[in-house]
Protein backbone atom coordinates (compact mmCIF):
# COMPACT_ATOMS: atom_id res chain seq x y z
CA UNK A 1 0.00 0.00 0.00
CA UNK A 2 1.70 3.01 -1.44
CA UNK A 3 0.63 7.00 -1.53
CA UNK A 4 1.36 9.60 -3.78
CA UNK A 5 1.29 12.74 -2.17
CA UNK A 6 1.28 16.17 -3.97
CA UNK A 7 2.31 19.55 -2.63
CA UNK A 8 1.84 22.54 -4.24
CA UNK A 9 3.41 25.14 -1.72
CA UNK A 10 7.83 26.38 -1.47
CA UNK A 11 9.44 25.47 1.35
CA UNK A 12 8.79 29.07 3.16
CA UNK A 13 5.04 27.33 3.57
CA UNK A 14 7.90 25.46 6.24
CA UNK A 15 4.70 23.89 8.18
CA UNK A 16 2.58 22.72 5.47
CA UNK A 17 6.49 20.84 4.02
CA UNK A 18 7.12 19.30 8.01
CA UNK A 19 3.40 18.29 8.04
CA UNK A 20 3.75 16.42 4.51
CA UNK A 21 6.92 15.04 5.65
CA UNK A 22 6.31 13.15 9.03
CA UNK A 23 3.19 11.47 6.80
CA UNK A 24 5.32 9.83 4.18
CA UNK A 25 6.30 6.52 4.44
CA UNK A 26 9.36 4.57 2.70
CA UNK A 27 8.41 3.74 -0.44
CA UNK A 28 5.36 6.52 -1.06
CA UNK A 29 6.27 9.18 -4.32
CA UNK A 30 6.12 12.67 -3.73
CA UNK A 31 5.08 14.97 -6.21
CA UNK A 32 6.27 18.61 -6.40
CA UNK A 33 3.47 20.76 -8.19
CA UNK A 34 2.46 24.31 -8.48
CA UNK A 35 4.63 26.62 -6.26
CA UNK A 36 5.94 22.98 -4.61
CA UNK A 37 8.41 23.14 -7.34
CA UNK A 38 10.42 25.86 -5.91
CA UNK A 39 11.82 23.32 -3.47
CA UNK A 40 13.76 22.26 -6.41
CA UNK A 41 15.33 24.97 -6.32
CA UNK A 42 17.75 24.17 -3.08
CA UNK A 43 18.84 20.24 -2.83
CA UNK A 44 18.48 20.18 0.82
CA UNK A 45 14.74 19.93 0.90
CA UNK A 46 14.66 16.90 -0.95
CA UNK A 47 17.22 15.76 0.02
CA UNK A 48 16.14 14.51 3.22
CA UNK A 49 13.31 13.17 1.81
CA UNK A 50 14.59 11.17 -0.65
CA UNK A 51 16.99 9.57 1.82
CA UNK A 52 14.15 8.26 3.56
CA UNK A 53 13.30 6.22 1.06
CA UNK A 54 10.77 8.32 -1.11
CA UNK A 55 10.71 8.93 -4.52
CA UNK A 56 10.56 12.29 -5.70
CA UNK A 57 9.12 14.63 -8.77
CA UNK A 58 8.23 17.76 -10.35
CA UNK A 59 6.09 18.31 -12.71
CA UNK A 60 7.54 19.62 -15.76
CA UNK A 61 4.87 22.88 -16.88
CA UNK A 62 5.45 23.71 -13.15
CA UNK A 63 9.12 23.97 -13.03
CA UNK A 64 9.49 25.38 -16.92
CA UNK A 65 6.88 28.40 -15.85
CA UNK A 66 9.09 29.24 -12.86
CA UNK A 67 12.38 28.96 -14.57
CA UNK A 68 13.61 26.44 -11.67
CA UNK A 69 16.13 23.56 -13.86
CA UNK A 70 16.85 20.12 -11.64
CA UNK A 71 20.61 19.54 -10.93
CA UNK A 72 21.49 16.32 -12.39
CA UNK A 73 22.70 14.88 -9.20
CA UNK A 74 19.43 15.84 -6.79
CA UNK A 75 17.65 12.78 -7.35
CA UNK A 76 14.84 14.39 -7.97
CA UNK A 77 12.94 13.35 -11.40
CA UNK A 78 10.97 15.72 -13.86
CA UNK A 79 6.94 14.05 -14.50
CA UNK A 80 4.79 15.16 -17.56
CA UNK A 81 1.43 15.79 -17.06
CA UNK A 82 1.26 12.01 -18.21
CA UNK A 83 3.41 10.48 -15.58
CA UNK A 84 1.34 12.31 -12.98
CA UNK A 85 -1.75 10.29 -14.20
CA UNK A 86 0.64 7.11 -13.94
CA UNK A 87 1.88 7.63 -10.53
CA UNK A 88 -1.69 8.01 -9.44
CA UNK A 89 -2.52 4.55 -10.97
CA UNK A 90 0.94 3.00 -9.69
CA UNK A 91 0.13 4.10 -5.86
CA UNK A 92 -3.23 2.97 -4.03
CA UNK A 93 -4.53 6.98 -3.10
CA UNK A 94 -3.42 10.40 -3.67
CA UNK A 95 -3.23 12.99 -0.74
CA UNK A 96 -2.95 16.53 -1.52
CA UNK A 97 -1.15 19.01 0.70
CA UNK A 98 -1.90 22.16 0.11
CA UNK B 1 -9.34 3.19 -14.36
CA UNK B 2 -11.86 5.93 -13.04
CA UNK B 3 -10.75 9.00 -11.19
CA UNK B 4 -12.46 11.71 -9.87
CA UNK B 5 -11.60 15.05 -8.78
CA UNK B 6 -12.43 17.36 -5.94
CA UNK B 7 -11.22 20.90 -6.79
CA UNK B 8 -10.75 23.42 -3.78
CA UNK B 9 -8.80 26.07 -4.56
CA UNK B 10 -9.83 29.44 -6.32
CA UNK B 11 -9.79 30.25 -9.71
CA UNK B 12 -8.44 33.60 -9.08
CA UNK B 13 -6.17 33.24 -6.23
CA UNK B 14 -4.39 29.64 -6.79
CA UNK B 15 -3.83 27.57 -9.43
CA UNK B 16 -6.05 24.62 -8.45
CA UNK B 17 -8.45 24.66 -11.06
CA UNK B 18 -6.15 25.12 -13.84
CA UNK B 19 -3.69 22.26 -13.10
CA UNK B 20 -7.08 20.00 -12.51
CA UNK B 21 -7.94 20.80 -15.71
CA UNK B 22 -4.51 19.46 -17.19
CA UNK B 23 -4.61 16.20 -14.96
CA UNK B 24 -8.41 15.96 -16.18
CA UNK B 25 -7.40 16.38 -19.64
CA UNK B 26 -4.33 14.01 -19.36
CA UNK B 27 -6.40 11.70 -17.58
CA UNK B 28 -9.20 11.62 -20.72
CA UNK B 29 -6.27 11.64 -23.41
CA UNK B 30 -4.54 8.21 -21.73
CA UNK B 31 -7.87 6.80 -22.15
CA UNK B 32 -9.46 6.83 -18.57
CA UNK B 33 -12.86 7.53 -17.37
CA UNK B 34 -13.61 10.82 -15.08
CA UNK B 35 -16.63 9.83 -13.38
CA UNK B 36 -16.77 13.18 -11.93
CA UNK B 37 -15.38 16.64 -11.32
CA UNK B 38 -16.55 18.25 -7.73
CA UNK B 39 -15.98 22.03 -6.97
CA UNK B 40 -16.09 22.73 -3.77
CA UNK B 41 -15.05 25.84 -1.29
CA UNK B 42 -13.59 28.73 -3.53
CA UNK B 43 -13.32 26.84 -6.30
CA UNK B 44 -16.80 27.10 -7.09
CA UNK B 45 -16.27 30.19 -8.65
CA UNK B 46 -14.97 28.75 -11.67
CA UNK B 47 -18.14 28.00 -12.95
CA UNK B 48 -19.36 31.81 -13.53
CA UNK B 49 -20.01 32.86 -17.30
CA UNK B 50 -19.73 36.58 -15.77
CA UNK B 51 -16.33 35.92 -14.93
CA UNK B 52 -14.82 38.55 -17.70
CA UNK B 53 -10.89 38.05 -18.03
CA UNK B 54 -8.93 39.86 -20.34
CA UNK B 55 -9.34 38.62 -24.33
CA UNK B 56 -5.34 37.31 -24.05
CA UNK B 57 -6.11 35.55 -20.53
CA UNK B 58 -6.96 32.07 -19.91
CA UNK B 59 -10.60 31.94 -19.21
CA UNK B 60 -11.01 28.40 -17.11
CA UNK B 61 -14.86 28.40 -16.97
CA UNK B 62 -14.36 28.33 -21.33
CA UNK B 63 -11.76 25.74 -20.97
CA UNK B 64 -13.46 23.22 -18.89
CA UNK B 65 -16.99 23.80 -20.97
CA UNK B 66 -15.51 22.74 -23.89
CA UNK B 67 -13.00 19.86 -21.94
CA UNK B 68 -17.25 18.82 -20.83
CA UNK B 69 -19.10 19.40 -24.00
CA UNK B 70 -15.94 16.97 -25.76
CA UNK B 71 -16.12 14.16 -23.14
CA UNK B 72 -19.50 14.41 -21.79
CA UNK B 73 -17.75 15.32 -18.17
CA UNK B 74 -20.51 15.64 -15.03
CA UNK B 75 -19.09 18.99 -13.74
CA UNK B 76 -21.33 19.48 -9.97
CA UNK B 77 -20.56 22.75 -8.20
CA UNK B 78 -21.58 21.99 -4.91
CA UNK B 79 -24.77 23.83 -4.10
CA UNK B 80 -24.12 25.07 -0.78
CA UNK B 81 -20.87 26.31 -1.29
CA UNK B 82 -21.94 28.07 -4.35
CA UNK B 83 -25.19 29.87 -2.71
CA UNK B 84 -23.39 31.56 -0.29
CA UNK B 85 -21.13 32.98 -2.73
CA UNK B 86 -23.30 34.06 -5.33
CA UNK B 87 -23.02 31.17 -7.83
CA UNK B 88 -26.55 30.63 -9.14
CA UNK B 89 -28.39 28.70 -11.39
CA UNK B 90 -31.78 29.73 -12.85
CA UNK B 91 -33.36 27.47 -10.79
CA UNK B 92 -31.57 28.94 -7.36
CA UNK B 93 -32.09 32.74 -8.30
CA UNK B 94 -35.77 31.94 -8.77
CA UNK B 95 -35.58 30.26 -5.53
CA UNK B 96 -33.87 33.17 -3.30
CA UNK B 97 -35.43 35.44 -5.50
CA UNK B 98 -32.18 37.33 -7.09
CA UNK B 99 -32.52 39.17 -10.46
CA UNK B 100 -29.64 37.02 -12.10
CA UNK B 101 -28.07 34.11 -12.02
CA UNK B 102 -24.33 33.12 -13.27
CA UNK B 103 -24.19 29.44 -14.43
CA UNK B 104 -25.18 26.78 -16.99
CA UNK B 105 -24.90 23.31 -18.34
CA UNK B 106 -22.37 21.77 -18.26
CA UNK B 107 -22.07 22.85 -14.96
CA UNK B 108 -24.81 21.84 -12.33
CA UNK B 109 -25.85 22.91 -9.12
CA UNK B 110 -25.46 19.71 -6.50
CA UNK B 111 -25.36 18.47 -3.03
CA UNK B 112 -22.11 17.47 -1.14
CA UNK B 113 -23.48 13.92 -1.44
CA UNK B 114 -22.34 13.52 -4.84
CA UNK B 115 -18.90 14.03 -3.59
CA UNK B 116 -19.49 10.94 -1.44
CA UNK B 117 -21.17 9.23 -4.48
CA UNK B 118 -17.87 10.05 -6.25
CA UNK B 119 -15.38 9.01 -3.75
CA UNK B 120 -17.19 5.41 -3.64
CA UNK B 121 -17.79 4.94 -6.67
CA UNK B 122 -14.20 5.96 -8.04
CA UNK B 123 -10.75 4.06 -8.21
CA UNK B 124 -8.93 7.27 -7.28
CA UNK B 125 -9.99 10.75 -5.72
CA UNK B 126 -7.42 13.40 -6.56
CA UNK B 127 -8.29 17.15 -4.64
CA UNK B 128 -6.62 20.08 -6.11
CA UNK B 129 -6.33 22.64 -3.13
CA UNK B 130 -5.71 26.19 -3.03
CA UNK C 1 -22.92 1.58 -1.95
CA UNK C 2 -19.46 0.12 -1.13
CA UNK C 3 -17.70 0.57 2.04
CA UNK C 4 -14.42 2.53 1.97
CA UNK C 5 -12.43 3.95 5.08
CA UNK C 6 -12.38 7.71 5.12
CA UNK C 7 -9.81 9.61 6.33
CA UNK C 8 -10.52 13.24 7.03
CA UNK C 9 -7.41 15.25 7.99
CA UNK C 10 -8.31 18.54 9.46
CA UNK C 11 -5.21 21.22 9.25
CA UNK C 12 -6.81 24.66 9.41
CA UNK C 13 -8.16 26.88 12.28
CA UNK C 14 -11.63 26.87 12.97
CA UNK C 15 -12.05 30.68 12.31
CA UNK C 16 -10.85 32.95 9.76
CA UNK C 17 -11.45 30.78 6.42
CA UNK C 18 -14.13 28.54 5.97
CA UNK C 19 -11.56 25.71 5.47
CA UNK C 20 -12.45 23.66 9.01
CA UNK C 21 -16.04 24.32 8.81
CA UNK C 22 -16.84 23.04 4.74
CA UNK C 23 -14.66 19.99 5.47
CA UNK C 24 -16.84 19.05 8.40
CA UNK C 25 -19.65 19.32 6.26
CA UNK C 26 -18.27 16.51 3.71
CA UNK C 27 -17.88 14.41 7.37
CA UNK C 28 -21.46 14.95 8.04
CA UNK C 29 -22.80 13.94 4.49
CA UNK C 30 -20.58 11.08 3.93
CA UNK C 31 -22.10 9.76 7.37
CA UNK C 32 -25.38 10.82 6.42
CA UNK C 33 -24.46 8.24 3.38
CA UNK C 34 -23.68 5.53 5.69
CA UNK C 35 -19.91 5.59 5.35
CA UNK C 36 -17.50 5.53 8.00
CA UNK C 37 -15.62 8.28 8.20
CA UNK C 38 -12.68 8.66 10.80
CA UNK C 39 -11.25 12.35 11.07
CA UNK C 40 -7.94 13.89 12.47
CA UNK C 41 -7.42 16.62 13.88
CA UNK C 42 -3.48 17.84 13.05
CA UNK C 43 -1.53 21.67 12.85
CA UNK C 44 -3.99 24.47 14.13
CA UNK C 45 -7.07 22.14 13.18
CA UNK C 46 -6.25 21.20 17.08
CA UNK C 47 -7.41 24.56 17.59
CA UNK C 48 -11.29 23.52 17.00
CA UNK C 49 -10.75 21.05 20.13
CA UNK C 50 -10.43 24.01 22.37
CA UNK C 51 -12.39 24.23 25.51
CA UNK C 52 -14.75 27.88 25.78
CA UNK C 53 -15.25 29.30 22.36
CA UNK C 54 -17.40 31.30 21.98
CA UNK C 55 -17.57 33.63 17.84
CA UNK C 56 -20.85 34.98 18.88
CA UNK C 57 -19.20 38.70 18.42
CA UNK C 58 -17.70 37.72 15.06
CA UNK C 59 -21.24 36.43 14.14
CA UNK C 60 -20.11 32.75 13.18
CA UNK C 61 -21.72 29.44 13.85
CA UNK C 62 -20.06 27.85 16.63
CA UNK C 63 -17.43 25.45 14.93
CA UNK C 64 -17.13 23.51 18.18
CA UNK C 65 -20.64 22.74 17.90
CA UNK C 66 -20.57 20.71 15.01
CA UNK C 67 -17.57 18.72 16.16
CA UNK C 68 -19.99 17.99 19.33
CA UNK C 69 -22.79 17.07 16.66
CA UNK C 70 -20.09 14.37 15.59
CA UNK C 71 -20.72 11.52 17.51
CA UNK C 72 -24.86 11.98 16.64
CA UNK C 73 -23.45 11.08 13.09
CA UNK C 74 -22.23 8.09 14.57
CA UNK C 75 -18.72 10.02 13.71
CA UNK C 76 -16.70 8.83 16.59
CA UNK C 77 -13.34 7.91 15.50
CA UNK C 78 -11.79 11.09 16.17
CA UNK C 79 -7.70 11.31 16.48
CA UNK C 80 -6.08 14.25 17.38
CA UNK C 81 -1.89 14.83 16.85
CA UNK C 82 -0.91 15.52 20.39
CA UNK C 83 2.52 16.92 19.33
CA UNK C 84 0.39 20.14 17.62
CA UNK C 85 -2.27 19.97 20.39
CA UNK C 86 0.80 20.92 22.60
CA UNK C 87 3.08 22.61 20.89
CA UNK C 88 0.17 25.47 20.94
CA UNK C 89 -0.97 25.22 24.05
CA UNK C 90 -4.94 23.78 22.96
CA UNK C 91 -6.68 23.02 25.95
CA UNK C 92 -8.37 19.72 24.45
CA UNK C 93 -8.10 17.26 27.27
CA UNK C 94 -12.02 17.48 27.73
CA UNK C 95 -12.47 16.69 23.84
CA UNK C 96 -13.69 13.21 22.57
CA UNK C 97 -10.89 12.89 20.38
CA UNK C 98 -7.67 10.07 21.01
CA UNK C 99 -4.25 10.95 21.13
CA UNK C 100 -2.20 9.95 18.47
CA UNK C 101 1.80 10.57 18.61
CA UNK C 102 3.26 12.31 15.25
CA UNK C 103 5.93 9.53 15.48
CA UNK C 104 2.19 7.05 14.36
CA UNK C 105 0.98 8.95 12.01
CA UNK C 106 2.11 8.24 8.18
CA UNK C 107 0.92 3.90 9.46
CA UNK C 108 -2.09 5.66 10.49
CA UNK C 109 -2.86 7.66 7.30
CA UNK C 110 -1.63 4.62 5.07
CA UNK C 111 -4.08 2.53 6.27
CA UNK C 112 -7.23 4.15 5.27
CA UNK C 113 -8.28 3.55 1.36
CA UNK C 114 -9.39 7.65 0.61
CA UNK C 115 -7.48 10.03 2.69
CA UNK C 116 -8.95 14.00 2.02
CA UNK C 117 -6.84 16.88 3.72
CA UNK C 118 -7.87 20.19 4.42
CA UNK D 1 -41.49 33.82 -1.23
CA UNK D 2 -44.69 32.50 0.15
CA UNK D 3 -46.74 33.76 3.27
CA UNK D 4 -48.30 31.84 6.23
CA UNK D 5 -51.42 33.92 8.11
CA UNK D 6 -51.83 33.72 12.03
CA UNK D 7 -54.27 35.01 13.54
CA UNK D 8 -52.27 37.93 14.61
CA UNK D 9 -49.61 38.28 12.17
CA UNK D 10 -48.11 37.33 8.87
CA UNK D 11 -45.15 35.32 8.47
CA UNK D 12 -42.57 34.93 5.43
CA UNK D 13 -41.82 31.67 4.26
CA UNK D 14 -39.26 30.56 1.32
CA UNK D 15 -40.27 28.65 -1.25
CA UNK D 16 -39.94 25.59 0.27
CA UNK D 17 -41.96 26.51 3.15
CA UNK D 18 -38.92 26.93 5.49
CA UNK D 19 -39.27 30.18 7.62
CA UNK D 20 -37.13 33.18 6.51
CA UNK D 21 -36.59 34.78 10.14
CA UNK D 22 -36.40 32.05 12.40
CA UNK D 23 -37.28 33.80 15.47
CA UNK D 24 -40.55 34.43 13.98
CA UNK D 25 -41.37 30.64 15.30
CA UNK D 26 -44.54 29.82 17.28
CA UNK D 27 -46.24 26.67 18.16
CA UNK D 28 -49.23 28.47 16.90
CA UNK D 29 -47.04 28.92 13.13
CA UNK D 30 -46.30 25.02 13.58
CA UNK D 31 -49.59 24.43 13.53
CA UNK D 32 -50.82 26.37 10.69
CA UNK D 33 -47.59 25.03 9.05
CA UNK D 34 -49.06 21.46 9.55
CA UNK D 35 -52.21 22.38 8.12
CA UNK D 36 -51.15 22.92 5.29
CA UNK D 37 -49.47 19.87 5.07
CA UNK D 38 -52.84 17.75 6.42
CA UNK D 39 -51.07 17.00 9.25
CA UNK D 40 -52.53 17.16 12.77
CA UNK D 41 -50.13 17.81 15.43
CA UNK D 42 -50.46 15.34 18.33
CA UNK D 43 -48.62 15.10 21.47
CA UNK D 44 -46.18 12.55 19.44
CA UNK D 45 -45.53 15.14 16.81
CA UNK D 46 -44.67 17.80 19.62
CA UNK D 47 -41.93 15.67 21.33
CA UNK D 48 -40.17 14.78 18.01
CA UNK D 49 -40.69 18.93 17.20
CA UNK D 50 -39.27 19.84 21.08
CA UNK D 51 -35.97 16.96 20.30
CA UNK D 52 -34.92 18.79 16.88
CA UNK D 53 -35.30 22.07 18.29
CA UNK D 54 -33.00 21.06 21.60
CA UNK D 55 -30.39 19.73 18.43
CA UNK D 56 -30.65 23.05 17.07
CA UNK D 57 -29.77 24.68 20.19
CA UNK D 58 -27.28 22.09 20.80
CA UNK D 59 -25.06 21.73 17.59
CA UNK D 60 -26.21 24.64 15.70
CA UNK D 61 -27.14 22.07 12.77
CA UNK D 62 -30.74 20.87 11.32
CA UNK D 63 -30.01 16.73 11.76
CA UNK D 64 -30.12 14.64 8.48
CA UNK D 65 -32.52 11.40 9.42
CA UNK D 66 -29.73 9.40 11.05
CA UNK D 67 -28.72 11.85 13.82
CA UNK D 68 -32.06 13.07 14.26
CA UNK D 69 -33.32 9.17 14.92
CA UNK D 70 -30.16 8.81 17.43
CA UNK D 71 -31.45 12.47 19.24
CA UNK D 72 -35.23 10.93 19.13
CA UNK D 73 -33.81 7.79 20.93
CA UNK D 74 -31.86 8.91 23.49
CA UNK D 75 -34.56 11.57 24.79
CA UNK D 76 -37.43 9.72 24.13
CA UNK D 77 -36.66 6.54 24.30
CA UNK D 78 -35.12 3.05 21.85
CA UNK D 79 -39.30 2.88 21.31
CA UNK D 80 -39.35 6.11 19.21
CA UNK D 81 -35.78 6.18 18.11
CA UNK D 82 -36.86 4.16 14.96
CA UNK D 83 -36.79 5.52 11.44
CA UNK D 84 -40.47 3.95 10.94
CA UNK D 85 -41.91 5.61 13.93
CA UNK D 86 -40.71 9.29 12.75
CA UNK D 87 -42.18 7.95 8.99
CA UNK D 88 -45.26 7.47 10.66
CA UNK D 89 -45.29 10.53 12.17
CA UNK D 90 -43.82 13.19 9.13
CA UNK D 91 -44.46 10.52 6.10
CA UNK D 92 -43.26 13.03 3.47
CA UNK D 93 -39.60 13.04 4.85
CA UNK D 94 -38.81 13.35 8.92
CA UNK D 95 -36.12 15.35 8.78
CA UNK D 96 -37.12 18.21 6.37
CA UNK D 97 -40.50 18.13 6.96
CA UNK D 98 -39.77 17.88 11.41
CA UNK D 99 -37.05 20.90 10.97
CA UNK D 100 -40.01 22.74 8.50
CA UNK D 101 -42.69 22.45 11.75
CA UNK D 102 -40.00 23.23 14.16
CA UNK D 103 -38.69 26.49 12.07
CA UNK D 104 -35.32 25.76 11.38
CA UNK D 105 -33.39 25.94 8.65
CA UNK D 106 -33.84 23.33 5.69
CA UNK D 107 -30.92 20.22 6.57
CA UNK D 108 -28.01 20.34 4.24
CA UNK D 109 -26.59 16.64 5.06
CA UNK D 110 -29.74 15.44 3.75
CA UNK D 111 -29.77 12.68 0.59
Amino acid sequence: MSTLHTLNKAPSNSSLWHDCQRALQAGDTLLLIENGVYGCADDTFTAQIIAADIKVYALRADLAARGITLSGDSGVAVASDDDFIRLSIENNKVISWF
Amino acid sequence: MKFSILIYGSPHNSQAVHTAYRYTKAALAAGHEVHRVFFYGESVLSGSFLNAPQRDEQNIMQLWHELALHHDLDLVICIAAALKRGVLDPTEAKRHEKPAHNIEAPFQLSGLGQLTEAILLSDRLVTFGG
Amino acid sequence: MSQKSILLILSQAPYGTPNAREALDIALTSAAFDQTVSILFSGDATWLLQAEQNPADIEQKSVAQVCAALPMYDIDQLFVVTDDAEQRGVEYQQSPASPLGSDALSAFIAKHDVVLRF
Amino acid sequence: MQEISLSNSTVNLDDEGYLLNLDDWSEELAQALAEEENITLTDSHWEIIGVIRHFYQEFGLSPAMRPLVKAVGQQLGPDKGKSMYLMKLFPESPAKQAARLAGLPKPTNCL
